[in-house]
């Protein structure tokens, strides 16, 4: 990676726009549900966006994404248009899946959103088959499998991680570590310090990384040099962000078993409040600019959930539809 | 069964498990966040029981279905009855070998040497809005494997007897919680409740037809036979509260006398565990039977997003009804 | 069908999956030992197969069933038609998961955007010796999941054409290999044979009984038809050759001629494939039977080791042949 | 562990008279097979008997053993009465199972063999509960779970070693790397260059140690430690014995898979061969000695053959009988 792209001040505004974006959705969804618009379960970014952001950045449109119910944030970042995700958590017919999936399942082929599953660990032996075929095909795509801390202590993801490293497939296993799997905290059900100390089980052909995932330089380097190290062939990179669940496991979720200083440190630590400081410190853009962008990402999410509330529910006949395909 | 108090079905699951644990040192509990330290379980059906029976016998486990129901059938052949929780029933498909090839067979495969006294406690249903992978009715795979018991509540008074019976039983059980009516209510049973597992329960006796069924649709079967009754239709309901093994005789002999049969199931249709009772009672009600045995279910289909698609793909209580007139017709 | 060449099931598997590679190089092969190197797998169905075309495309996986099928789903997803083997079906537990909530789903869920078209051959059957963890037939549980078809062949040609049918088809497949007929031979088919999935195959016409089979007991009702013949009794026999979905019109139309059916499967009687086909029998043939539907199958235990065991584990053939009388006496 | 007992002569010698009448009974058992007076599918432990011997001479009889298919080694080492074993090869009534179970499934709680299991890595997460329940009753047992490389792939692995660090249980996790998964060889299935390494993932309550498995002395010691460690509360072991299959995956198995030379060294390395001659050298039991164990070894066998041989088969009931309990 001797070539590699240094982060710039660029980099830095490009970051910071993309979270704000998944912000200004995430909380505008969390608004729709606190005002009874709206009624489901999400399980929101917040807090988790700077990861999502080095993904979307270093990633091709034709690249593939495996995600899961906590997802929105890497669908948005993956490119996936907003009318399509508003419309799916609405379940209207012009949901990207005609509302038939719903959050835990969206799925987009054409932004390369291939798979959001529900099942914790269960994208993980599915990417190393999107990284099978790009290998089989040399066309040179990368994979990202999108998962939690929680997720390391499955079986899918041991299986996973070492047929990955003994096909050396084009995989990057992200794990965002936010410390807790719904109510239980990282300790109390993780074995190893750190995700990425598991690197090791899977040998050279593996890359182990463990960093700050809400940090926009470390986690956009991190990302740079496993997409690089997958393009290139060397192989799949466990690739730990550590970050923080800053609305809880899901949307409604009291948080009573987080400590309260634990909070309020992560709170502080929000990355969308510290990282603006950071864009403008840079001069990558002014104060007003963010405004300015936030309130376009504002109009914008304003004007899919109008979309989606005035589009019609998908027709009842879809209830026997896509079970299978047309007889072959 | 004293009519004062009233509970939920949460609160019968967290009853039994609590007078189980009091009753026998040996019951243990397992499962993802059901320690204190996390609130007692996404459905705090096992709040406050660390605390009050312990670390050693309440455990929070990893996010690792394979491992807790092998901790469970381990722990069972120490001598232990440990209660396994698995959050949400499509979660089961990842401890499918440890159920299926272990928990089941130990016992024959031992010649009885050992056996694998333990419950797995899983919710499931459609109708949370919780889509496709959060809402499967699987208990028909499980009846398909001689071995394990498969068990179902259709009040909070049966969740507490069925589920004590399901932890006293020397075999292993699935006891399935459903998620949507969790915060129904019904008569608290009186204390040390136990209900006998493999028993069907003719809960209303009745000359006309015959409602087989277990689990939630009961609710709408028994409003049905109210209304049935003031059309002067005399409809039996018949619980099966045990899926597997099957009570075909209390099934077949109110068949022979009803001379008609209407089977409901949440699960989908196909290859359900109406099949089985259907294809029983053909075969040892068949001189009896008036009309062909009619089976109500969910349509065959994945389980949707959408609330218009969602109630649309659960078996209707209209489809109850108009199944219990089409045999009395004798279509 | 040329009568000239025989072949064994094991040669017509080998047959189906080279055909289909060398007719589309998206088909792709992985699973445990399958590649030269290995000798071509514990059954020997794709020895050769890797040096015909590539290591790419035959795949050797570590001893991880979760993995082989994920990875199948995935390259599925990328435009690819993989099969993979899972060694024995009782190992298919550990990869429930991906086939259930991943494989039979995403079509649907994803709303028509995805289609998984994955094969996946696995090895089963009593009667091998191999005890309770090797030879379990659990067709049911996944006739039970919409999105999945399951396909199951009786003769070396139709594994040929089944096999054939479930590679091209969009949707994942289970097909079902006999463990114990594997050496059995039967004609070869003429090249690129390929028969139609959900077809349900009347192979002998027949006017007073209908017997209704899947894959191994097969060989036993077309004895026996030969035998009732010579006793004048007019046998029809119905190869179903797709589980599911149930080609449930071709059974019904051949009951409702023959007025009797009897149905036979090697997996345990309770819950199994049998009993949605007695069920849809009784419901859309009920005024035509004669008799009640008889179903024949394997007893509800675990697969013993002791080949005295097995043997009576076992459905029997003679066990079909007196529910034909039976049915015959309308009993 | 500092009053930890050495290895010694007489500890030599005890552990290749426990090798020594495991390689009888697999050879006895082969032969058998050959002779066609037995037919099923048989996993022989021909070379591996040093690791179960280490197992049964360290472990009490109320320790507990969960083990696989290829178990005959450690059903053996374990304690369990020679009739009841050979009678389950036989499919007898008079066997441990009578008959029902099988070589794959070989139960005798009273000498602590608490589960044979025929599915790869299923017998880990089995043995965490067997631990848990030590752990509750405070009984000081130990439970023993063998397996293989190919196992260390399976994600039932992977959960079970992380809970049992994560709970600090009592169990033993006793890998003999053989080189092989049935026909396939480590490295085609293996990321890592030792099973060992794995151990890594489980953090610090997760002792890893890769030892030669053929060695009397390192094997002796590494299970003298696991197992103190265990005992005293102290953790989990993954301990990963070195070793060779040297009648290959299965009775019948032509090992065309198996490169000549690398067969040809195995043979030289055959431990009832080489340990042999270390026993005599150290004057631990002299030839005559060893000879007389094998003869009476033999003895016992053939006794046991001919009842099994002699006894009658189970009961067409027991198909029916034994899938449930009297009902409660
Ligand atoms: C196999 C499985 N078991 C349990 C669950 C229930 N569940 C949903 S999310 C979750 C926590 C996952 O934690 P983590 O992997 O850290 O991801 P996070 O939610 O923190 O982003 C659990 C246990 C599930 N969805 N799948
Ligand atoms: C889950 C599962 N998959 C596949 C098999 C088939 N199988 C039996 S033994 C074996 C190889 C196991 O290799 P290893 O773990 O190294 O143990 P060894 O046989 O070498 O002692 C395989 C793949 C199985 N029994 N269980
Ligand atoms: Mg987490
Ligand atoms: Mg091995």
């Amino acid at each position: 990676m001797t070539a590699a792209k240094e982060f710039s001040a660029a980099d830095l505004a490009a970051m910071y726009h993309k979270a704000l974006y998944i912000r200004t959705v995430d909380e505008g969804i969390r608004g729709m549900l606190r005002a009874g618009r709206l009624a489901l379960a999400m399980h929101p970014p917040t807090g988790q966006e700077m990861i999502a952001a080095a993904m979307g950045l270093h990633l091709e449109q034709s690249d593939y994404l495996v995600t899961i119910y906590r997802g929105l944030h890497d669908q948005l970042a993956k490119g996936m248009p907003l009318e399509l995700v508003v419309g799916e958590y609405f379940g209207r017919a012009t949901g990207a899946c005609k509302g038939k999936g719903g959050p835990m399942h969206i799925t987009h082929p054409a932004s390369g959103v291939m798979v959001t599953s529900g099942v914790v660990g269960s994208g993980m032996p599915i990417a190393n088959g999107l990284g099978w075929a790009s290998q089989i095909k040399g066309d040179g795509r990368v994979t990202v499998t999108c998962f939690g801390d929680g997720a390391s202590n499955i079986g899918a993801f041991h299986e996973a991680l070492n047929l990955a490293a003994v096909w050396k497939l084009p995989v990057i296993f992200l794990c965002a570590n936010n410390r807790y799997g719904e109510m239980t905290t990282y300790a109390d059900a993780t074995a190893c310090e750190k995700v990425a100390d598991r690197a090791a089980a899977y040998g050279p052909n593996m890359a182990g990384v463990s960093v700050d995932g809400n940090d926009p330089e470390a986690i956009w380097t991190a990302m740079r040099d496993a997409v690089a190290r997958a393009r290139s062939g060397a192989g799949p990179t466990l690739l730990e962000a550590h970050t923080f669940r800053l609305s809880g496991h899901y949307f409604g979720d009291a948080n009573t078993y987080i400590p309260k200083d634990e909070m309020a440190e992560a709170v502080a630590k929000d990355p969308i409040k510290v990282v603006r400081e950071q864009v403008i410190a840079a001069g990558a853009a002014s104060a007003e600019e963010i405004d300015g962008w936030q309130a376009e990402f504002q109009a914008q999410l304003d004007a899919a959930i109008e979309a989606a509330e005035a589009a019609p529910f998908p027709a009842l006949e879809e209830v026997e539809m896509d079970v299978y395909g047309v007889a072959s | 069964m004293s009519e004062e108090k009233m509970i939920t079905f949460t609160e019968a699951y967290t009853r039994a498990l609590d007078e189980a644990m009091a009753a026998d040192p040996t019951v243990l509990l397992l499962g993802e966040d059901i320690g204190d330290k996390q609130g007692g379980g996404v459905f705090k059906v096992t709040a406050g029981l660390e605390g009050k029976f312990g670390s050693e016998r309440v455990r929070t486990t990893p996010i690792s279905e394979q491992a807790i129901i092998g901790a469970a059938i381990g722990a069972s052949l120490a001598g232990m009855r440990p209660v396994a929780e698995i959050m949400f029933m499509n979660f089961i498909t990842g401890a499918m070998d440890q159920i299926v090839n272990h928990a089941a067979k130990l016992r024959f495969m031992s010649g009885g040497l050992t056996s694998v006294p333990i419950t797995i406690r899983t919710r499931t249903g459609a109708g949370t809005g919780n889509g496709g992978q959060h809402s499967d009715m699987l208990e028909a795979w499980f009846a398909h494997v001689p071995g394990i018991k498969v068990v179902v509540p259709s009040s909070p008074a049966e969740a507490v007897g069925l589920l004590r019976a399901c932890i006293e039983d020397d075999d292993p059980c699935l006891f399935i919680e459903d998620g949507v009516t969790r915060v129904v209510k019904g008569a608290a049973p009186p204390p040390d409740y136990k209900i006998p597992l493999g028993k069907a329960h003719v809960e209303r006796e009745g000359s006309d037809v015959t409602v087989i069924s277990y689990g939630r649709p009961l609710a709408d079967i028994r409003k049905l036979a109210d209304q049935f009754a003031e059309e002067g239709v005399s409809v039996e309901v018949v619980d099966i509260r045990t899926i597997s093994p099957l009570d075909v005789d209390t099934i077949v002999k109110s068949v022979c006398k009803t001379g008609r049969a209407v089977i409901a199931h949440e699960a989908v249709r196909s290859f359900g565990v109406g099949a089985e009772i259907a294809a029983q009672i053909q075969e040892h009600a068949f001189s009896s039977l008036k009309a062909p045995v009619k089976r109500v279910a969910s349509k065959d289909s994945t389980v949707p997003f959408a609330r218009v698609l969602e109630n649309h793909f659960i078996y209707q209580p209209s489809d109850i009804e108009l199944s219990i007139r089409q045999v009395l017709e004798g279509k």
